[in-house]
């Protein structure tokens, strides 16, 4: 079935009457998803395209529309705002979009969930796609998944996106693709993510993308080498990038021993993920590992 | 968003951490005067936004104000090549002048976030002054790492730990504790992404004093601090990084000939690394966002075809949020603008698709279309 | 300790949060001159360390300056005595002189520390200018309760949510929640035990104006926060509670006639519950700690005597940390320095027992020992 | 074996060279107690009694002398940070005697002891003892108590005393007595303490004394209704102060129905404990118990 989403999942969209949330709120309503609810403060009452109820608060979507997913695409100033409402009602899944959430924000979000029954995915992110269930929580293109039984996880959007492109058109469909985010501060580690793989029935391989930058890929080795019992494939990007240069995300920044390509290439190869060669070998790598398994 | 070390010396000063008498001065007669009324004997630093400019003349030692006014002519619009500039160097439009410090004991400080704690650690060394980098990798048991609990601050049995790791005698004890726990406030109150003094000196009579400073504040916070917004110094900056940084596009100048425009962080290091594996050298790093209209990628490109050591350009786009048609007609506005015929491979996918490879196809540019990664490297190694 | 209304509404307005014109008068003739210049009519609310004085006269409204000259005259220098003060109440020693406000709705907000949360909670009633306590037993569904967590302070989407449950119209509802986060930082910043605006009104005009406010700081903290410890105004307490809280002593006044030293609060409490059930009355509660010394003992035992009420004394002390012998020797040098001869039951156990009772014995006092806390309440209620 | 404390319990002393420490220090090694250490930043190397070594650090005495229990004595702005110390170092019982620890202190202390394998009792508390174990971490007589099967459990010092004082008047000895705390913010309410009785083997009924003030007492009496196998004597005091005033201890101050008396004792009663009529039948009410057990 995949991880976090399901037939079950109920999404509610908070700023769905924004630029974003509402363009995005209709592309996961053209694939498929359940949109049951939008918030928007202030403009409860409304309907959403004339379906989807707006409500002005996280709670009264829980309680009248029966959400139990959270998609988050407010600005980066009221993020941490959203993100504990979500919390606060009770949401046991949240995904946050929204890029440029300030550091500290999430420092105190980050201790506000810990221990508290609720999964954060991002924020910065793609957000998180199960194809077989027809369920798209966040803002990859719909049309290039299809449903499968590899798992792909990145902290990146559109390079998720360009791993997808290449294991569909060479006829691999994806369990579930999960897109962590790039932020010093995030909800989920790429070692959560492993550990669902891990456990689910559906899932058969998985394709890691890293990048350079901070030490998950390292702690994403560790667990692989110890607890992974399905066979990872994993890509590495900005090995060209200069040392001390910031790329765009906030992680991609090269700072200490651990954070280079090198390193983390090293740790995961030594940890039995298969190494994607270079970024247009993702397809080809993960169609080579399925056919040696049978 | 960096802060020169006269400014963030200043935040150190409001915090109650003590700093060296000084002085900004933006020309030679300042430096003078200004020496003068040290007593005749100061120190010139160099303001820019670089490490190791004592490596390279920047920090020098003066022993009398005509000194210093030659010195400071020598300094005062040139421009410092560090080992953290690019090869043309940062301006050096200011100095500060400041009094000789009686060093004893250089000691190092700083807060950053890190990854894995999720929030703050003041990190510590004895070895103040040097390259922390270098210490790091060289003698990592020389430094020491302490998590700092949001939902706290620093305590006391943590500034106690640290200073005893310091070994810094009882007398000075107090002070550096002080220091330690303003530099927290600083960094929190300030939302800063690093605040670090090196060196902590403590002087012969067992003052703790912050002989330099280094403050980066973090852009995503900048909103709720329009004071320190204000400090900004475009002169530091690469122009077209700045540029490309006002329009939120996230640009970095390489030295290749490559001109890149991508769409998303992770897909543009990828694009690098296809490009150079091809044999290729990009001339920039450009990730032109996922909620771009045409005028925003029209912009991107411009920045691009400014770059003049830009010989050809490839664009990398995966249509998800930005959509073909839009990107197309922004490369092909941009163009336009530019009056340019440099050589274009563009590699698209995803949503309007074909409307974007039209729209390029009729625009009469010289453009090479790509399906994968792969063909996109070789079609851009072939293109010049 | 508690602050005065005109004192705790300066520091709301400091944290941004609007409240009348007001002018603090301490004389007649200041009252007159404030309502003069208010235009000629003000509200005139007596200043005292104790609620319900709407109902007893301590606030009343003036149509003229003269009148304001009347009143005032008639309320400085008196006593108030409401339903929170005792029999003899509070002196009045200055006013507050306000412009009358246009009120709309008169709302409830406070924050306090909720001890099954652990933390700070706010609590707002749409019912605001009633007593909340009455509210709260009576219609306790008009009372709503909202959690702080600590490391996010008062959140925006919890804002939203009371002021939509206080049916704050929009024009209004951006004010109502910025006094909600500035009463929240007052909270935290000044180690409140309570903050309260009751009520907090919205004019005709749609401005939210904190009418009344009753802040609280937590002794425990008053270490920290040397600026507001002066506001202390010792004419509000009772007299020998102050000079027992100087002293560290935890008492408190009550109306019988048996004077209680105790150590520790659960056994003083204790005491007084078994006192009451033979029949006596306690003067007062009295916990004299556990490290006290002779001389701290002695104090509490005098604070004891100079109540006139009190003829008899009943000493319940559990030697621990107090041992009895030092007990014993702080009753005799009470005893003594006052001159007094009021009947003593001494009930002692613990260290240095047989010591203490032989001083005592000693003592040449009227003295009957008790070995229980049963026999300790028979023999104080005849001991008279 | 009682609750909290055994034979293996290593205690250090932190503020040991302070007046109210060492005095205590003292008294809880006469008792028989294992003082291993103690903590006093700047004096380390001394010894105490010229046998309790001294730490600059908790970190160094769990290190060097193995301290498995904090008692602390250091003065209340300081509480905070020697209590955070411990934990930090991973002290698993911790015991705060200081009275007076500001409030906002302990809501902090709170949130991060939250989900920590670590037990606070108090602060402001006299501490417990174990007199089979020989234990005594507190500053209550230990002479008063003698080894038995009956657990007492209070908020106040001096009361807890007076019970355990008529309990071993008459024979009756106890196999553990804790005090909580009568502060607003404590780190162990009495249902926590009631659940430890509950599951030792070695405590046959409990001796429970509450106060007016808050509605712990009420939490208590639910989980006595629904978990507690063994049989609970209860008092309440506080039932003649009078209304809205200030008894000492922060937390026995009537505010509303809940906080008063008779609303604690009809809670209590109703889950099925005994009340004891007034303070001084604490001993009588647990022997009458005792003797219908059997």
């Amino acid at each position: 079935m995949g991880i976090l989403l399901n037939q079950d999942s109920r999404i509610m969209v908070q700023g769905i009457t924004g630029k974003e949330g509402s363009f995005h709120a209709r592309a996961c309503m053209a694939y498929g998803t359940k949109v049951v609810a939008g918030v928007t403060p202030g403009k409860g009452g409304q309907l959403f395209d004339d379906e989807v109820p707006v409500y002005d608060s996280v709670a009264e979507a829980v309680a009248r529309a029966g959400a139990n997913v959270s998609l988050i695409f407010v600005p980066p100033p009221f993020a941490a705002d959203a993100i504990a409402e979500s919390v606060d009602a009770g949401v046991p899944l949240i995904a946050c979009i929204t890029e440029g959430v300030p550091v500290q924000d999430m420092v105190k979000v980050a201790r506000y969930i810990e221990n508290k029954p609720v999964r954060l995915i991002g924020p910065n992110c793609p957000g998180m796609i199960n194809p077989g269930a027809q369920c798209k929580v966040g803002i990859m293109p719909g049309a290039i998944h299809m449903p499968g039984r590899v798992g792909v996880v990145s902290r990146s959007g559109t390079l998720t996106y360009e791993a997808v492109g290449q294991l569909t058109a060479l006829g691999i469909g994806q369990s579930s693709c999960v897109g962590i985010g790039g932020d010093p501060i995030i909800g989920t580690s790429f070692v959560e993510i492993l550990g669902l793989y891990n456990d689910d029935p559906d899932t058969d391989m998985v394709v890691f993308i890293g990048e350079i930058g901070g030490n998950m890929e390292q702690e994403a080795a560790a667990f692989i080498g110890e607890k992974m019992n399905k066979p990872v494939c994993a890509l590495i990007v900005g090995a060209t990038a200069p040392p001390g240069k910031r790329m765009g995300h906030a992680g991609a920044i090269i700072t200490g021993e651990s954070a280079t390509a090198a390193s983390k290439v090293k740790a995961l190869r030594e940890a039995g993920a298969t190494i994607i060669p270079t970024p247009a070998d993702i397809g080809v790598t993960a169609q080579q590992m399925l056919q040696a398994m049978g | 968003m960096k802060l020169h070390e006269y400014q963030a010396k200043a935040i150190l000063s409001r915090y109650g951490i003590k700093i060296p008498l000084g002085h900004v001065a933006s020309s030679p007669q300042e430096a003078q005067a200004a020496t003068q009324a040290m007593g005749g004997k100061a120190v010139l630093k160099a303001q820019v936004h670089a490490g190791g400019r004592g490596k390279v003349g920047g920090v020098k030692v003066v022993q009398s104000p005509d000194e210093a006014l030659q010195v400071a002519q020598a300094m005062l619009g040139k421009n410092l090549v560090t080992n953290q500039t690019g090869a043309s160097g940062v301006p050096v439009n200011s100095l500060l002048v400041e009094e000789l410090a009686d060093i004893k004991r250089e000691l190092y400080i700083a807060i950053t976030i890190d990854r894995g704690f999720r929030g703050p650690v003041m990190i510590i060394s004895a070895a103040g002054g040097m390259d922390i980098e270098e210490v790091s990798s060289t003698r990592p048991e020389d430094i020491h790492t302490e998590p700092i609990e949001p939902i706290l601050g620093l305590m006391p049995f943590q500034t106690r730990r640290l200073v005893q790791k310091l070994g810094i005698e009882p007398a000075a004890a107090r002070s550096a504790a002080q220091v330690m726990t303003s530099l927290y406030q600083i960094f929190v109150e300030n939302d800063c992404s690093l605040v670090e003094i090196n060196p902590l000196i403590i002087t012969g009579d067992g003052q703790v004093i912050a002989l330099d400073a280094k403050m980066d504040l973090e852009d995503d916070s900048l909103f709720r601090h329009a004071d320190l917004h204000e400090l900004r110094d475009r002169s530091q900056e690469d122009q077209l990084e700045a540029e490309a940084a006002d329009l939120d596009i996230a640009y970095v100048n390489l030295e290749g000939d490559v001109g890149c425009l991508v769409n998303g962080a992770g897909l543009a290091m990828a694009t690098l690394d296809v490009t150079n594996a091809a044999g290729a050298a990009p001339a920039n790093f450009l990730d032109v966002g996922g909620g771009a209209t045409d005028e925003k990628v029209a912009q991107a490109v411009e920045i691009i075809l400014s770059d003049p050591k830009v010989k050809r350009v490839l664009v990398n786009v995966f249509g998800g949020i930005l959509r073909c048609d839009v990107a197309a007609r922004g490369v092909v506005i941009a163009y336009q603008r530019r009056n340019s015929n440099l050589p274009l491979v563009v590699r698209m996918l995803g949503t309007n698709l074909e409307e974007g490879k039209s729209i390029l196809s009729e625009s009469g540019l010289n453009v090479t279309f790509a399906d994968t990664l792969t063909e996109a490297a070789q079609a851009i190694k072939q293109a010049i």
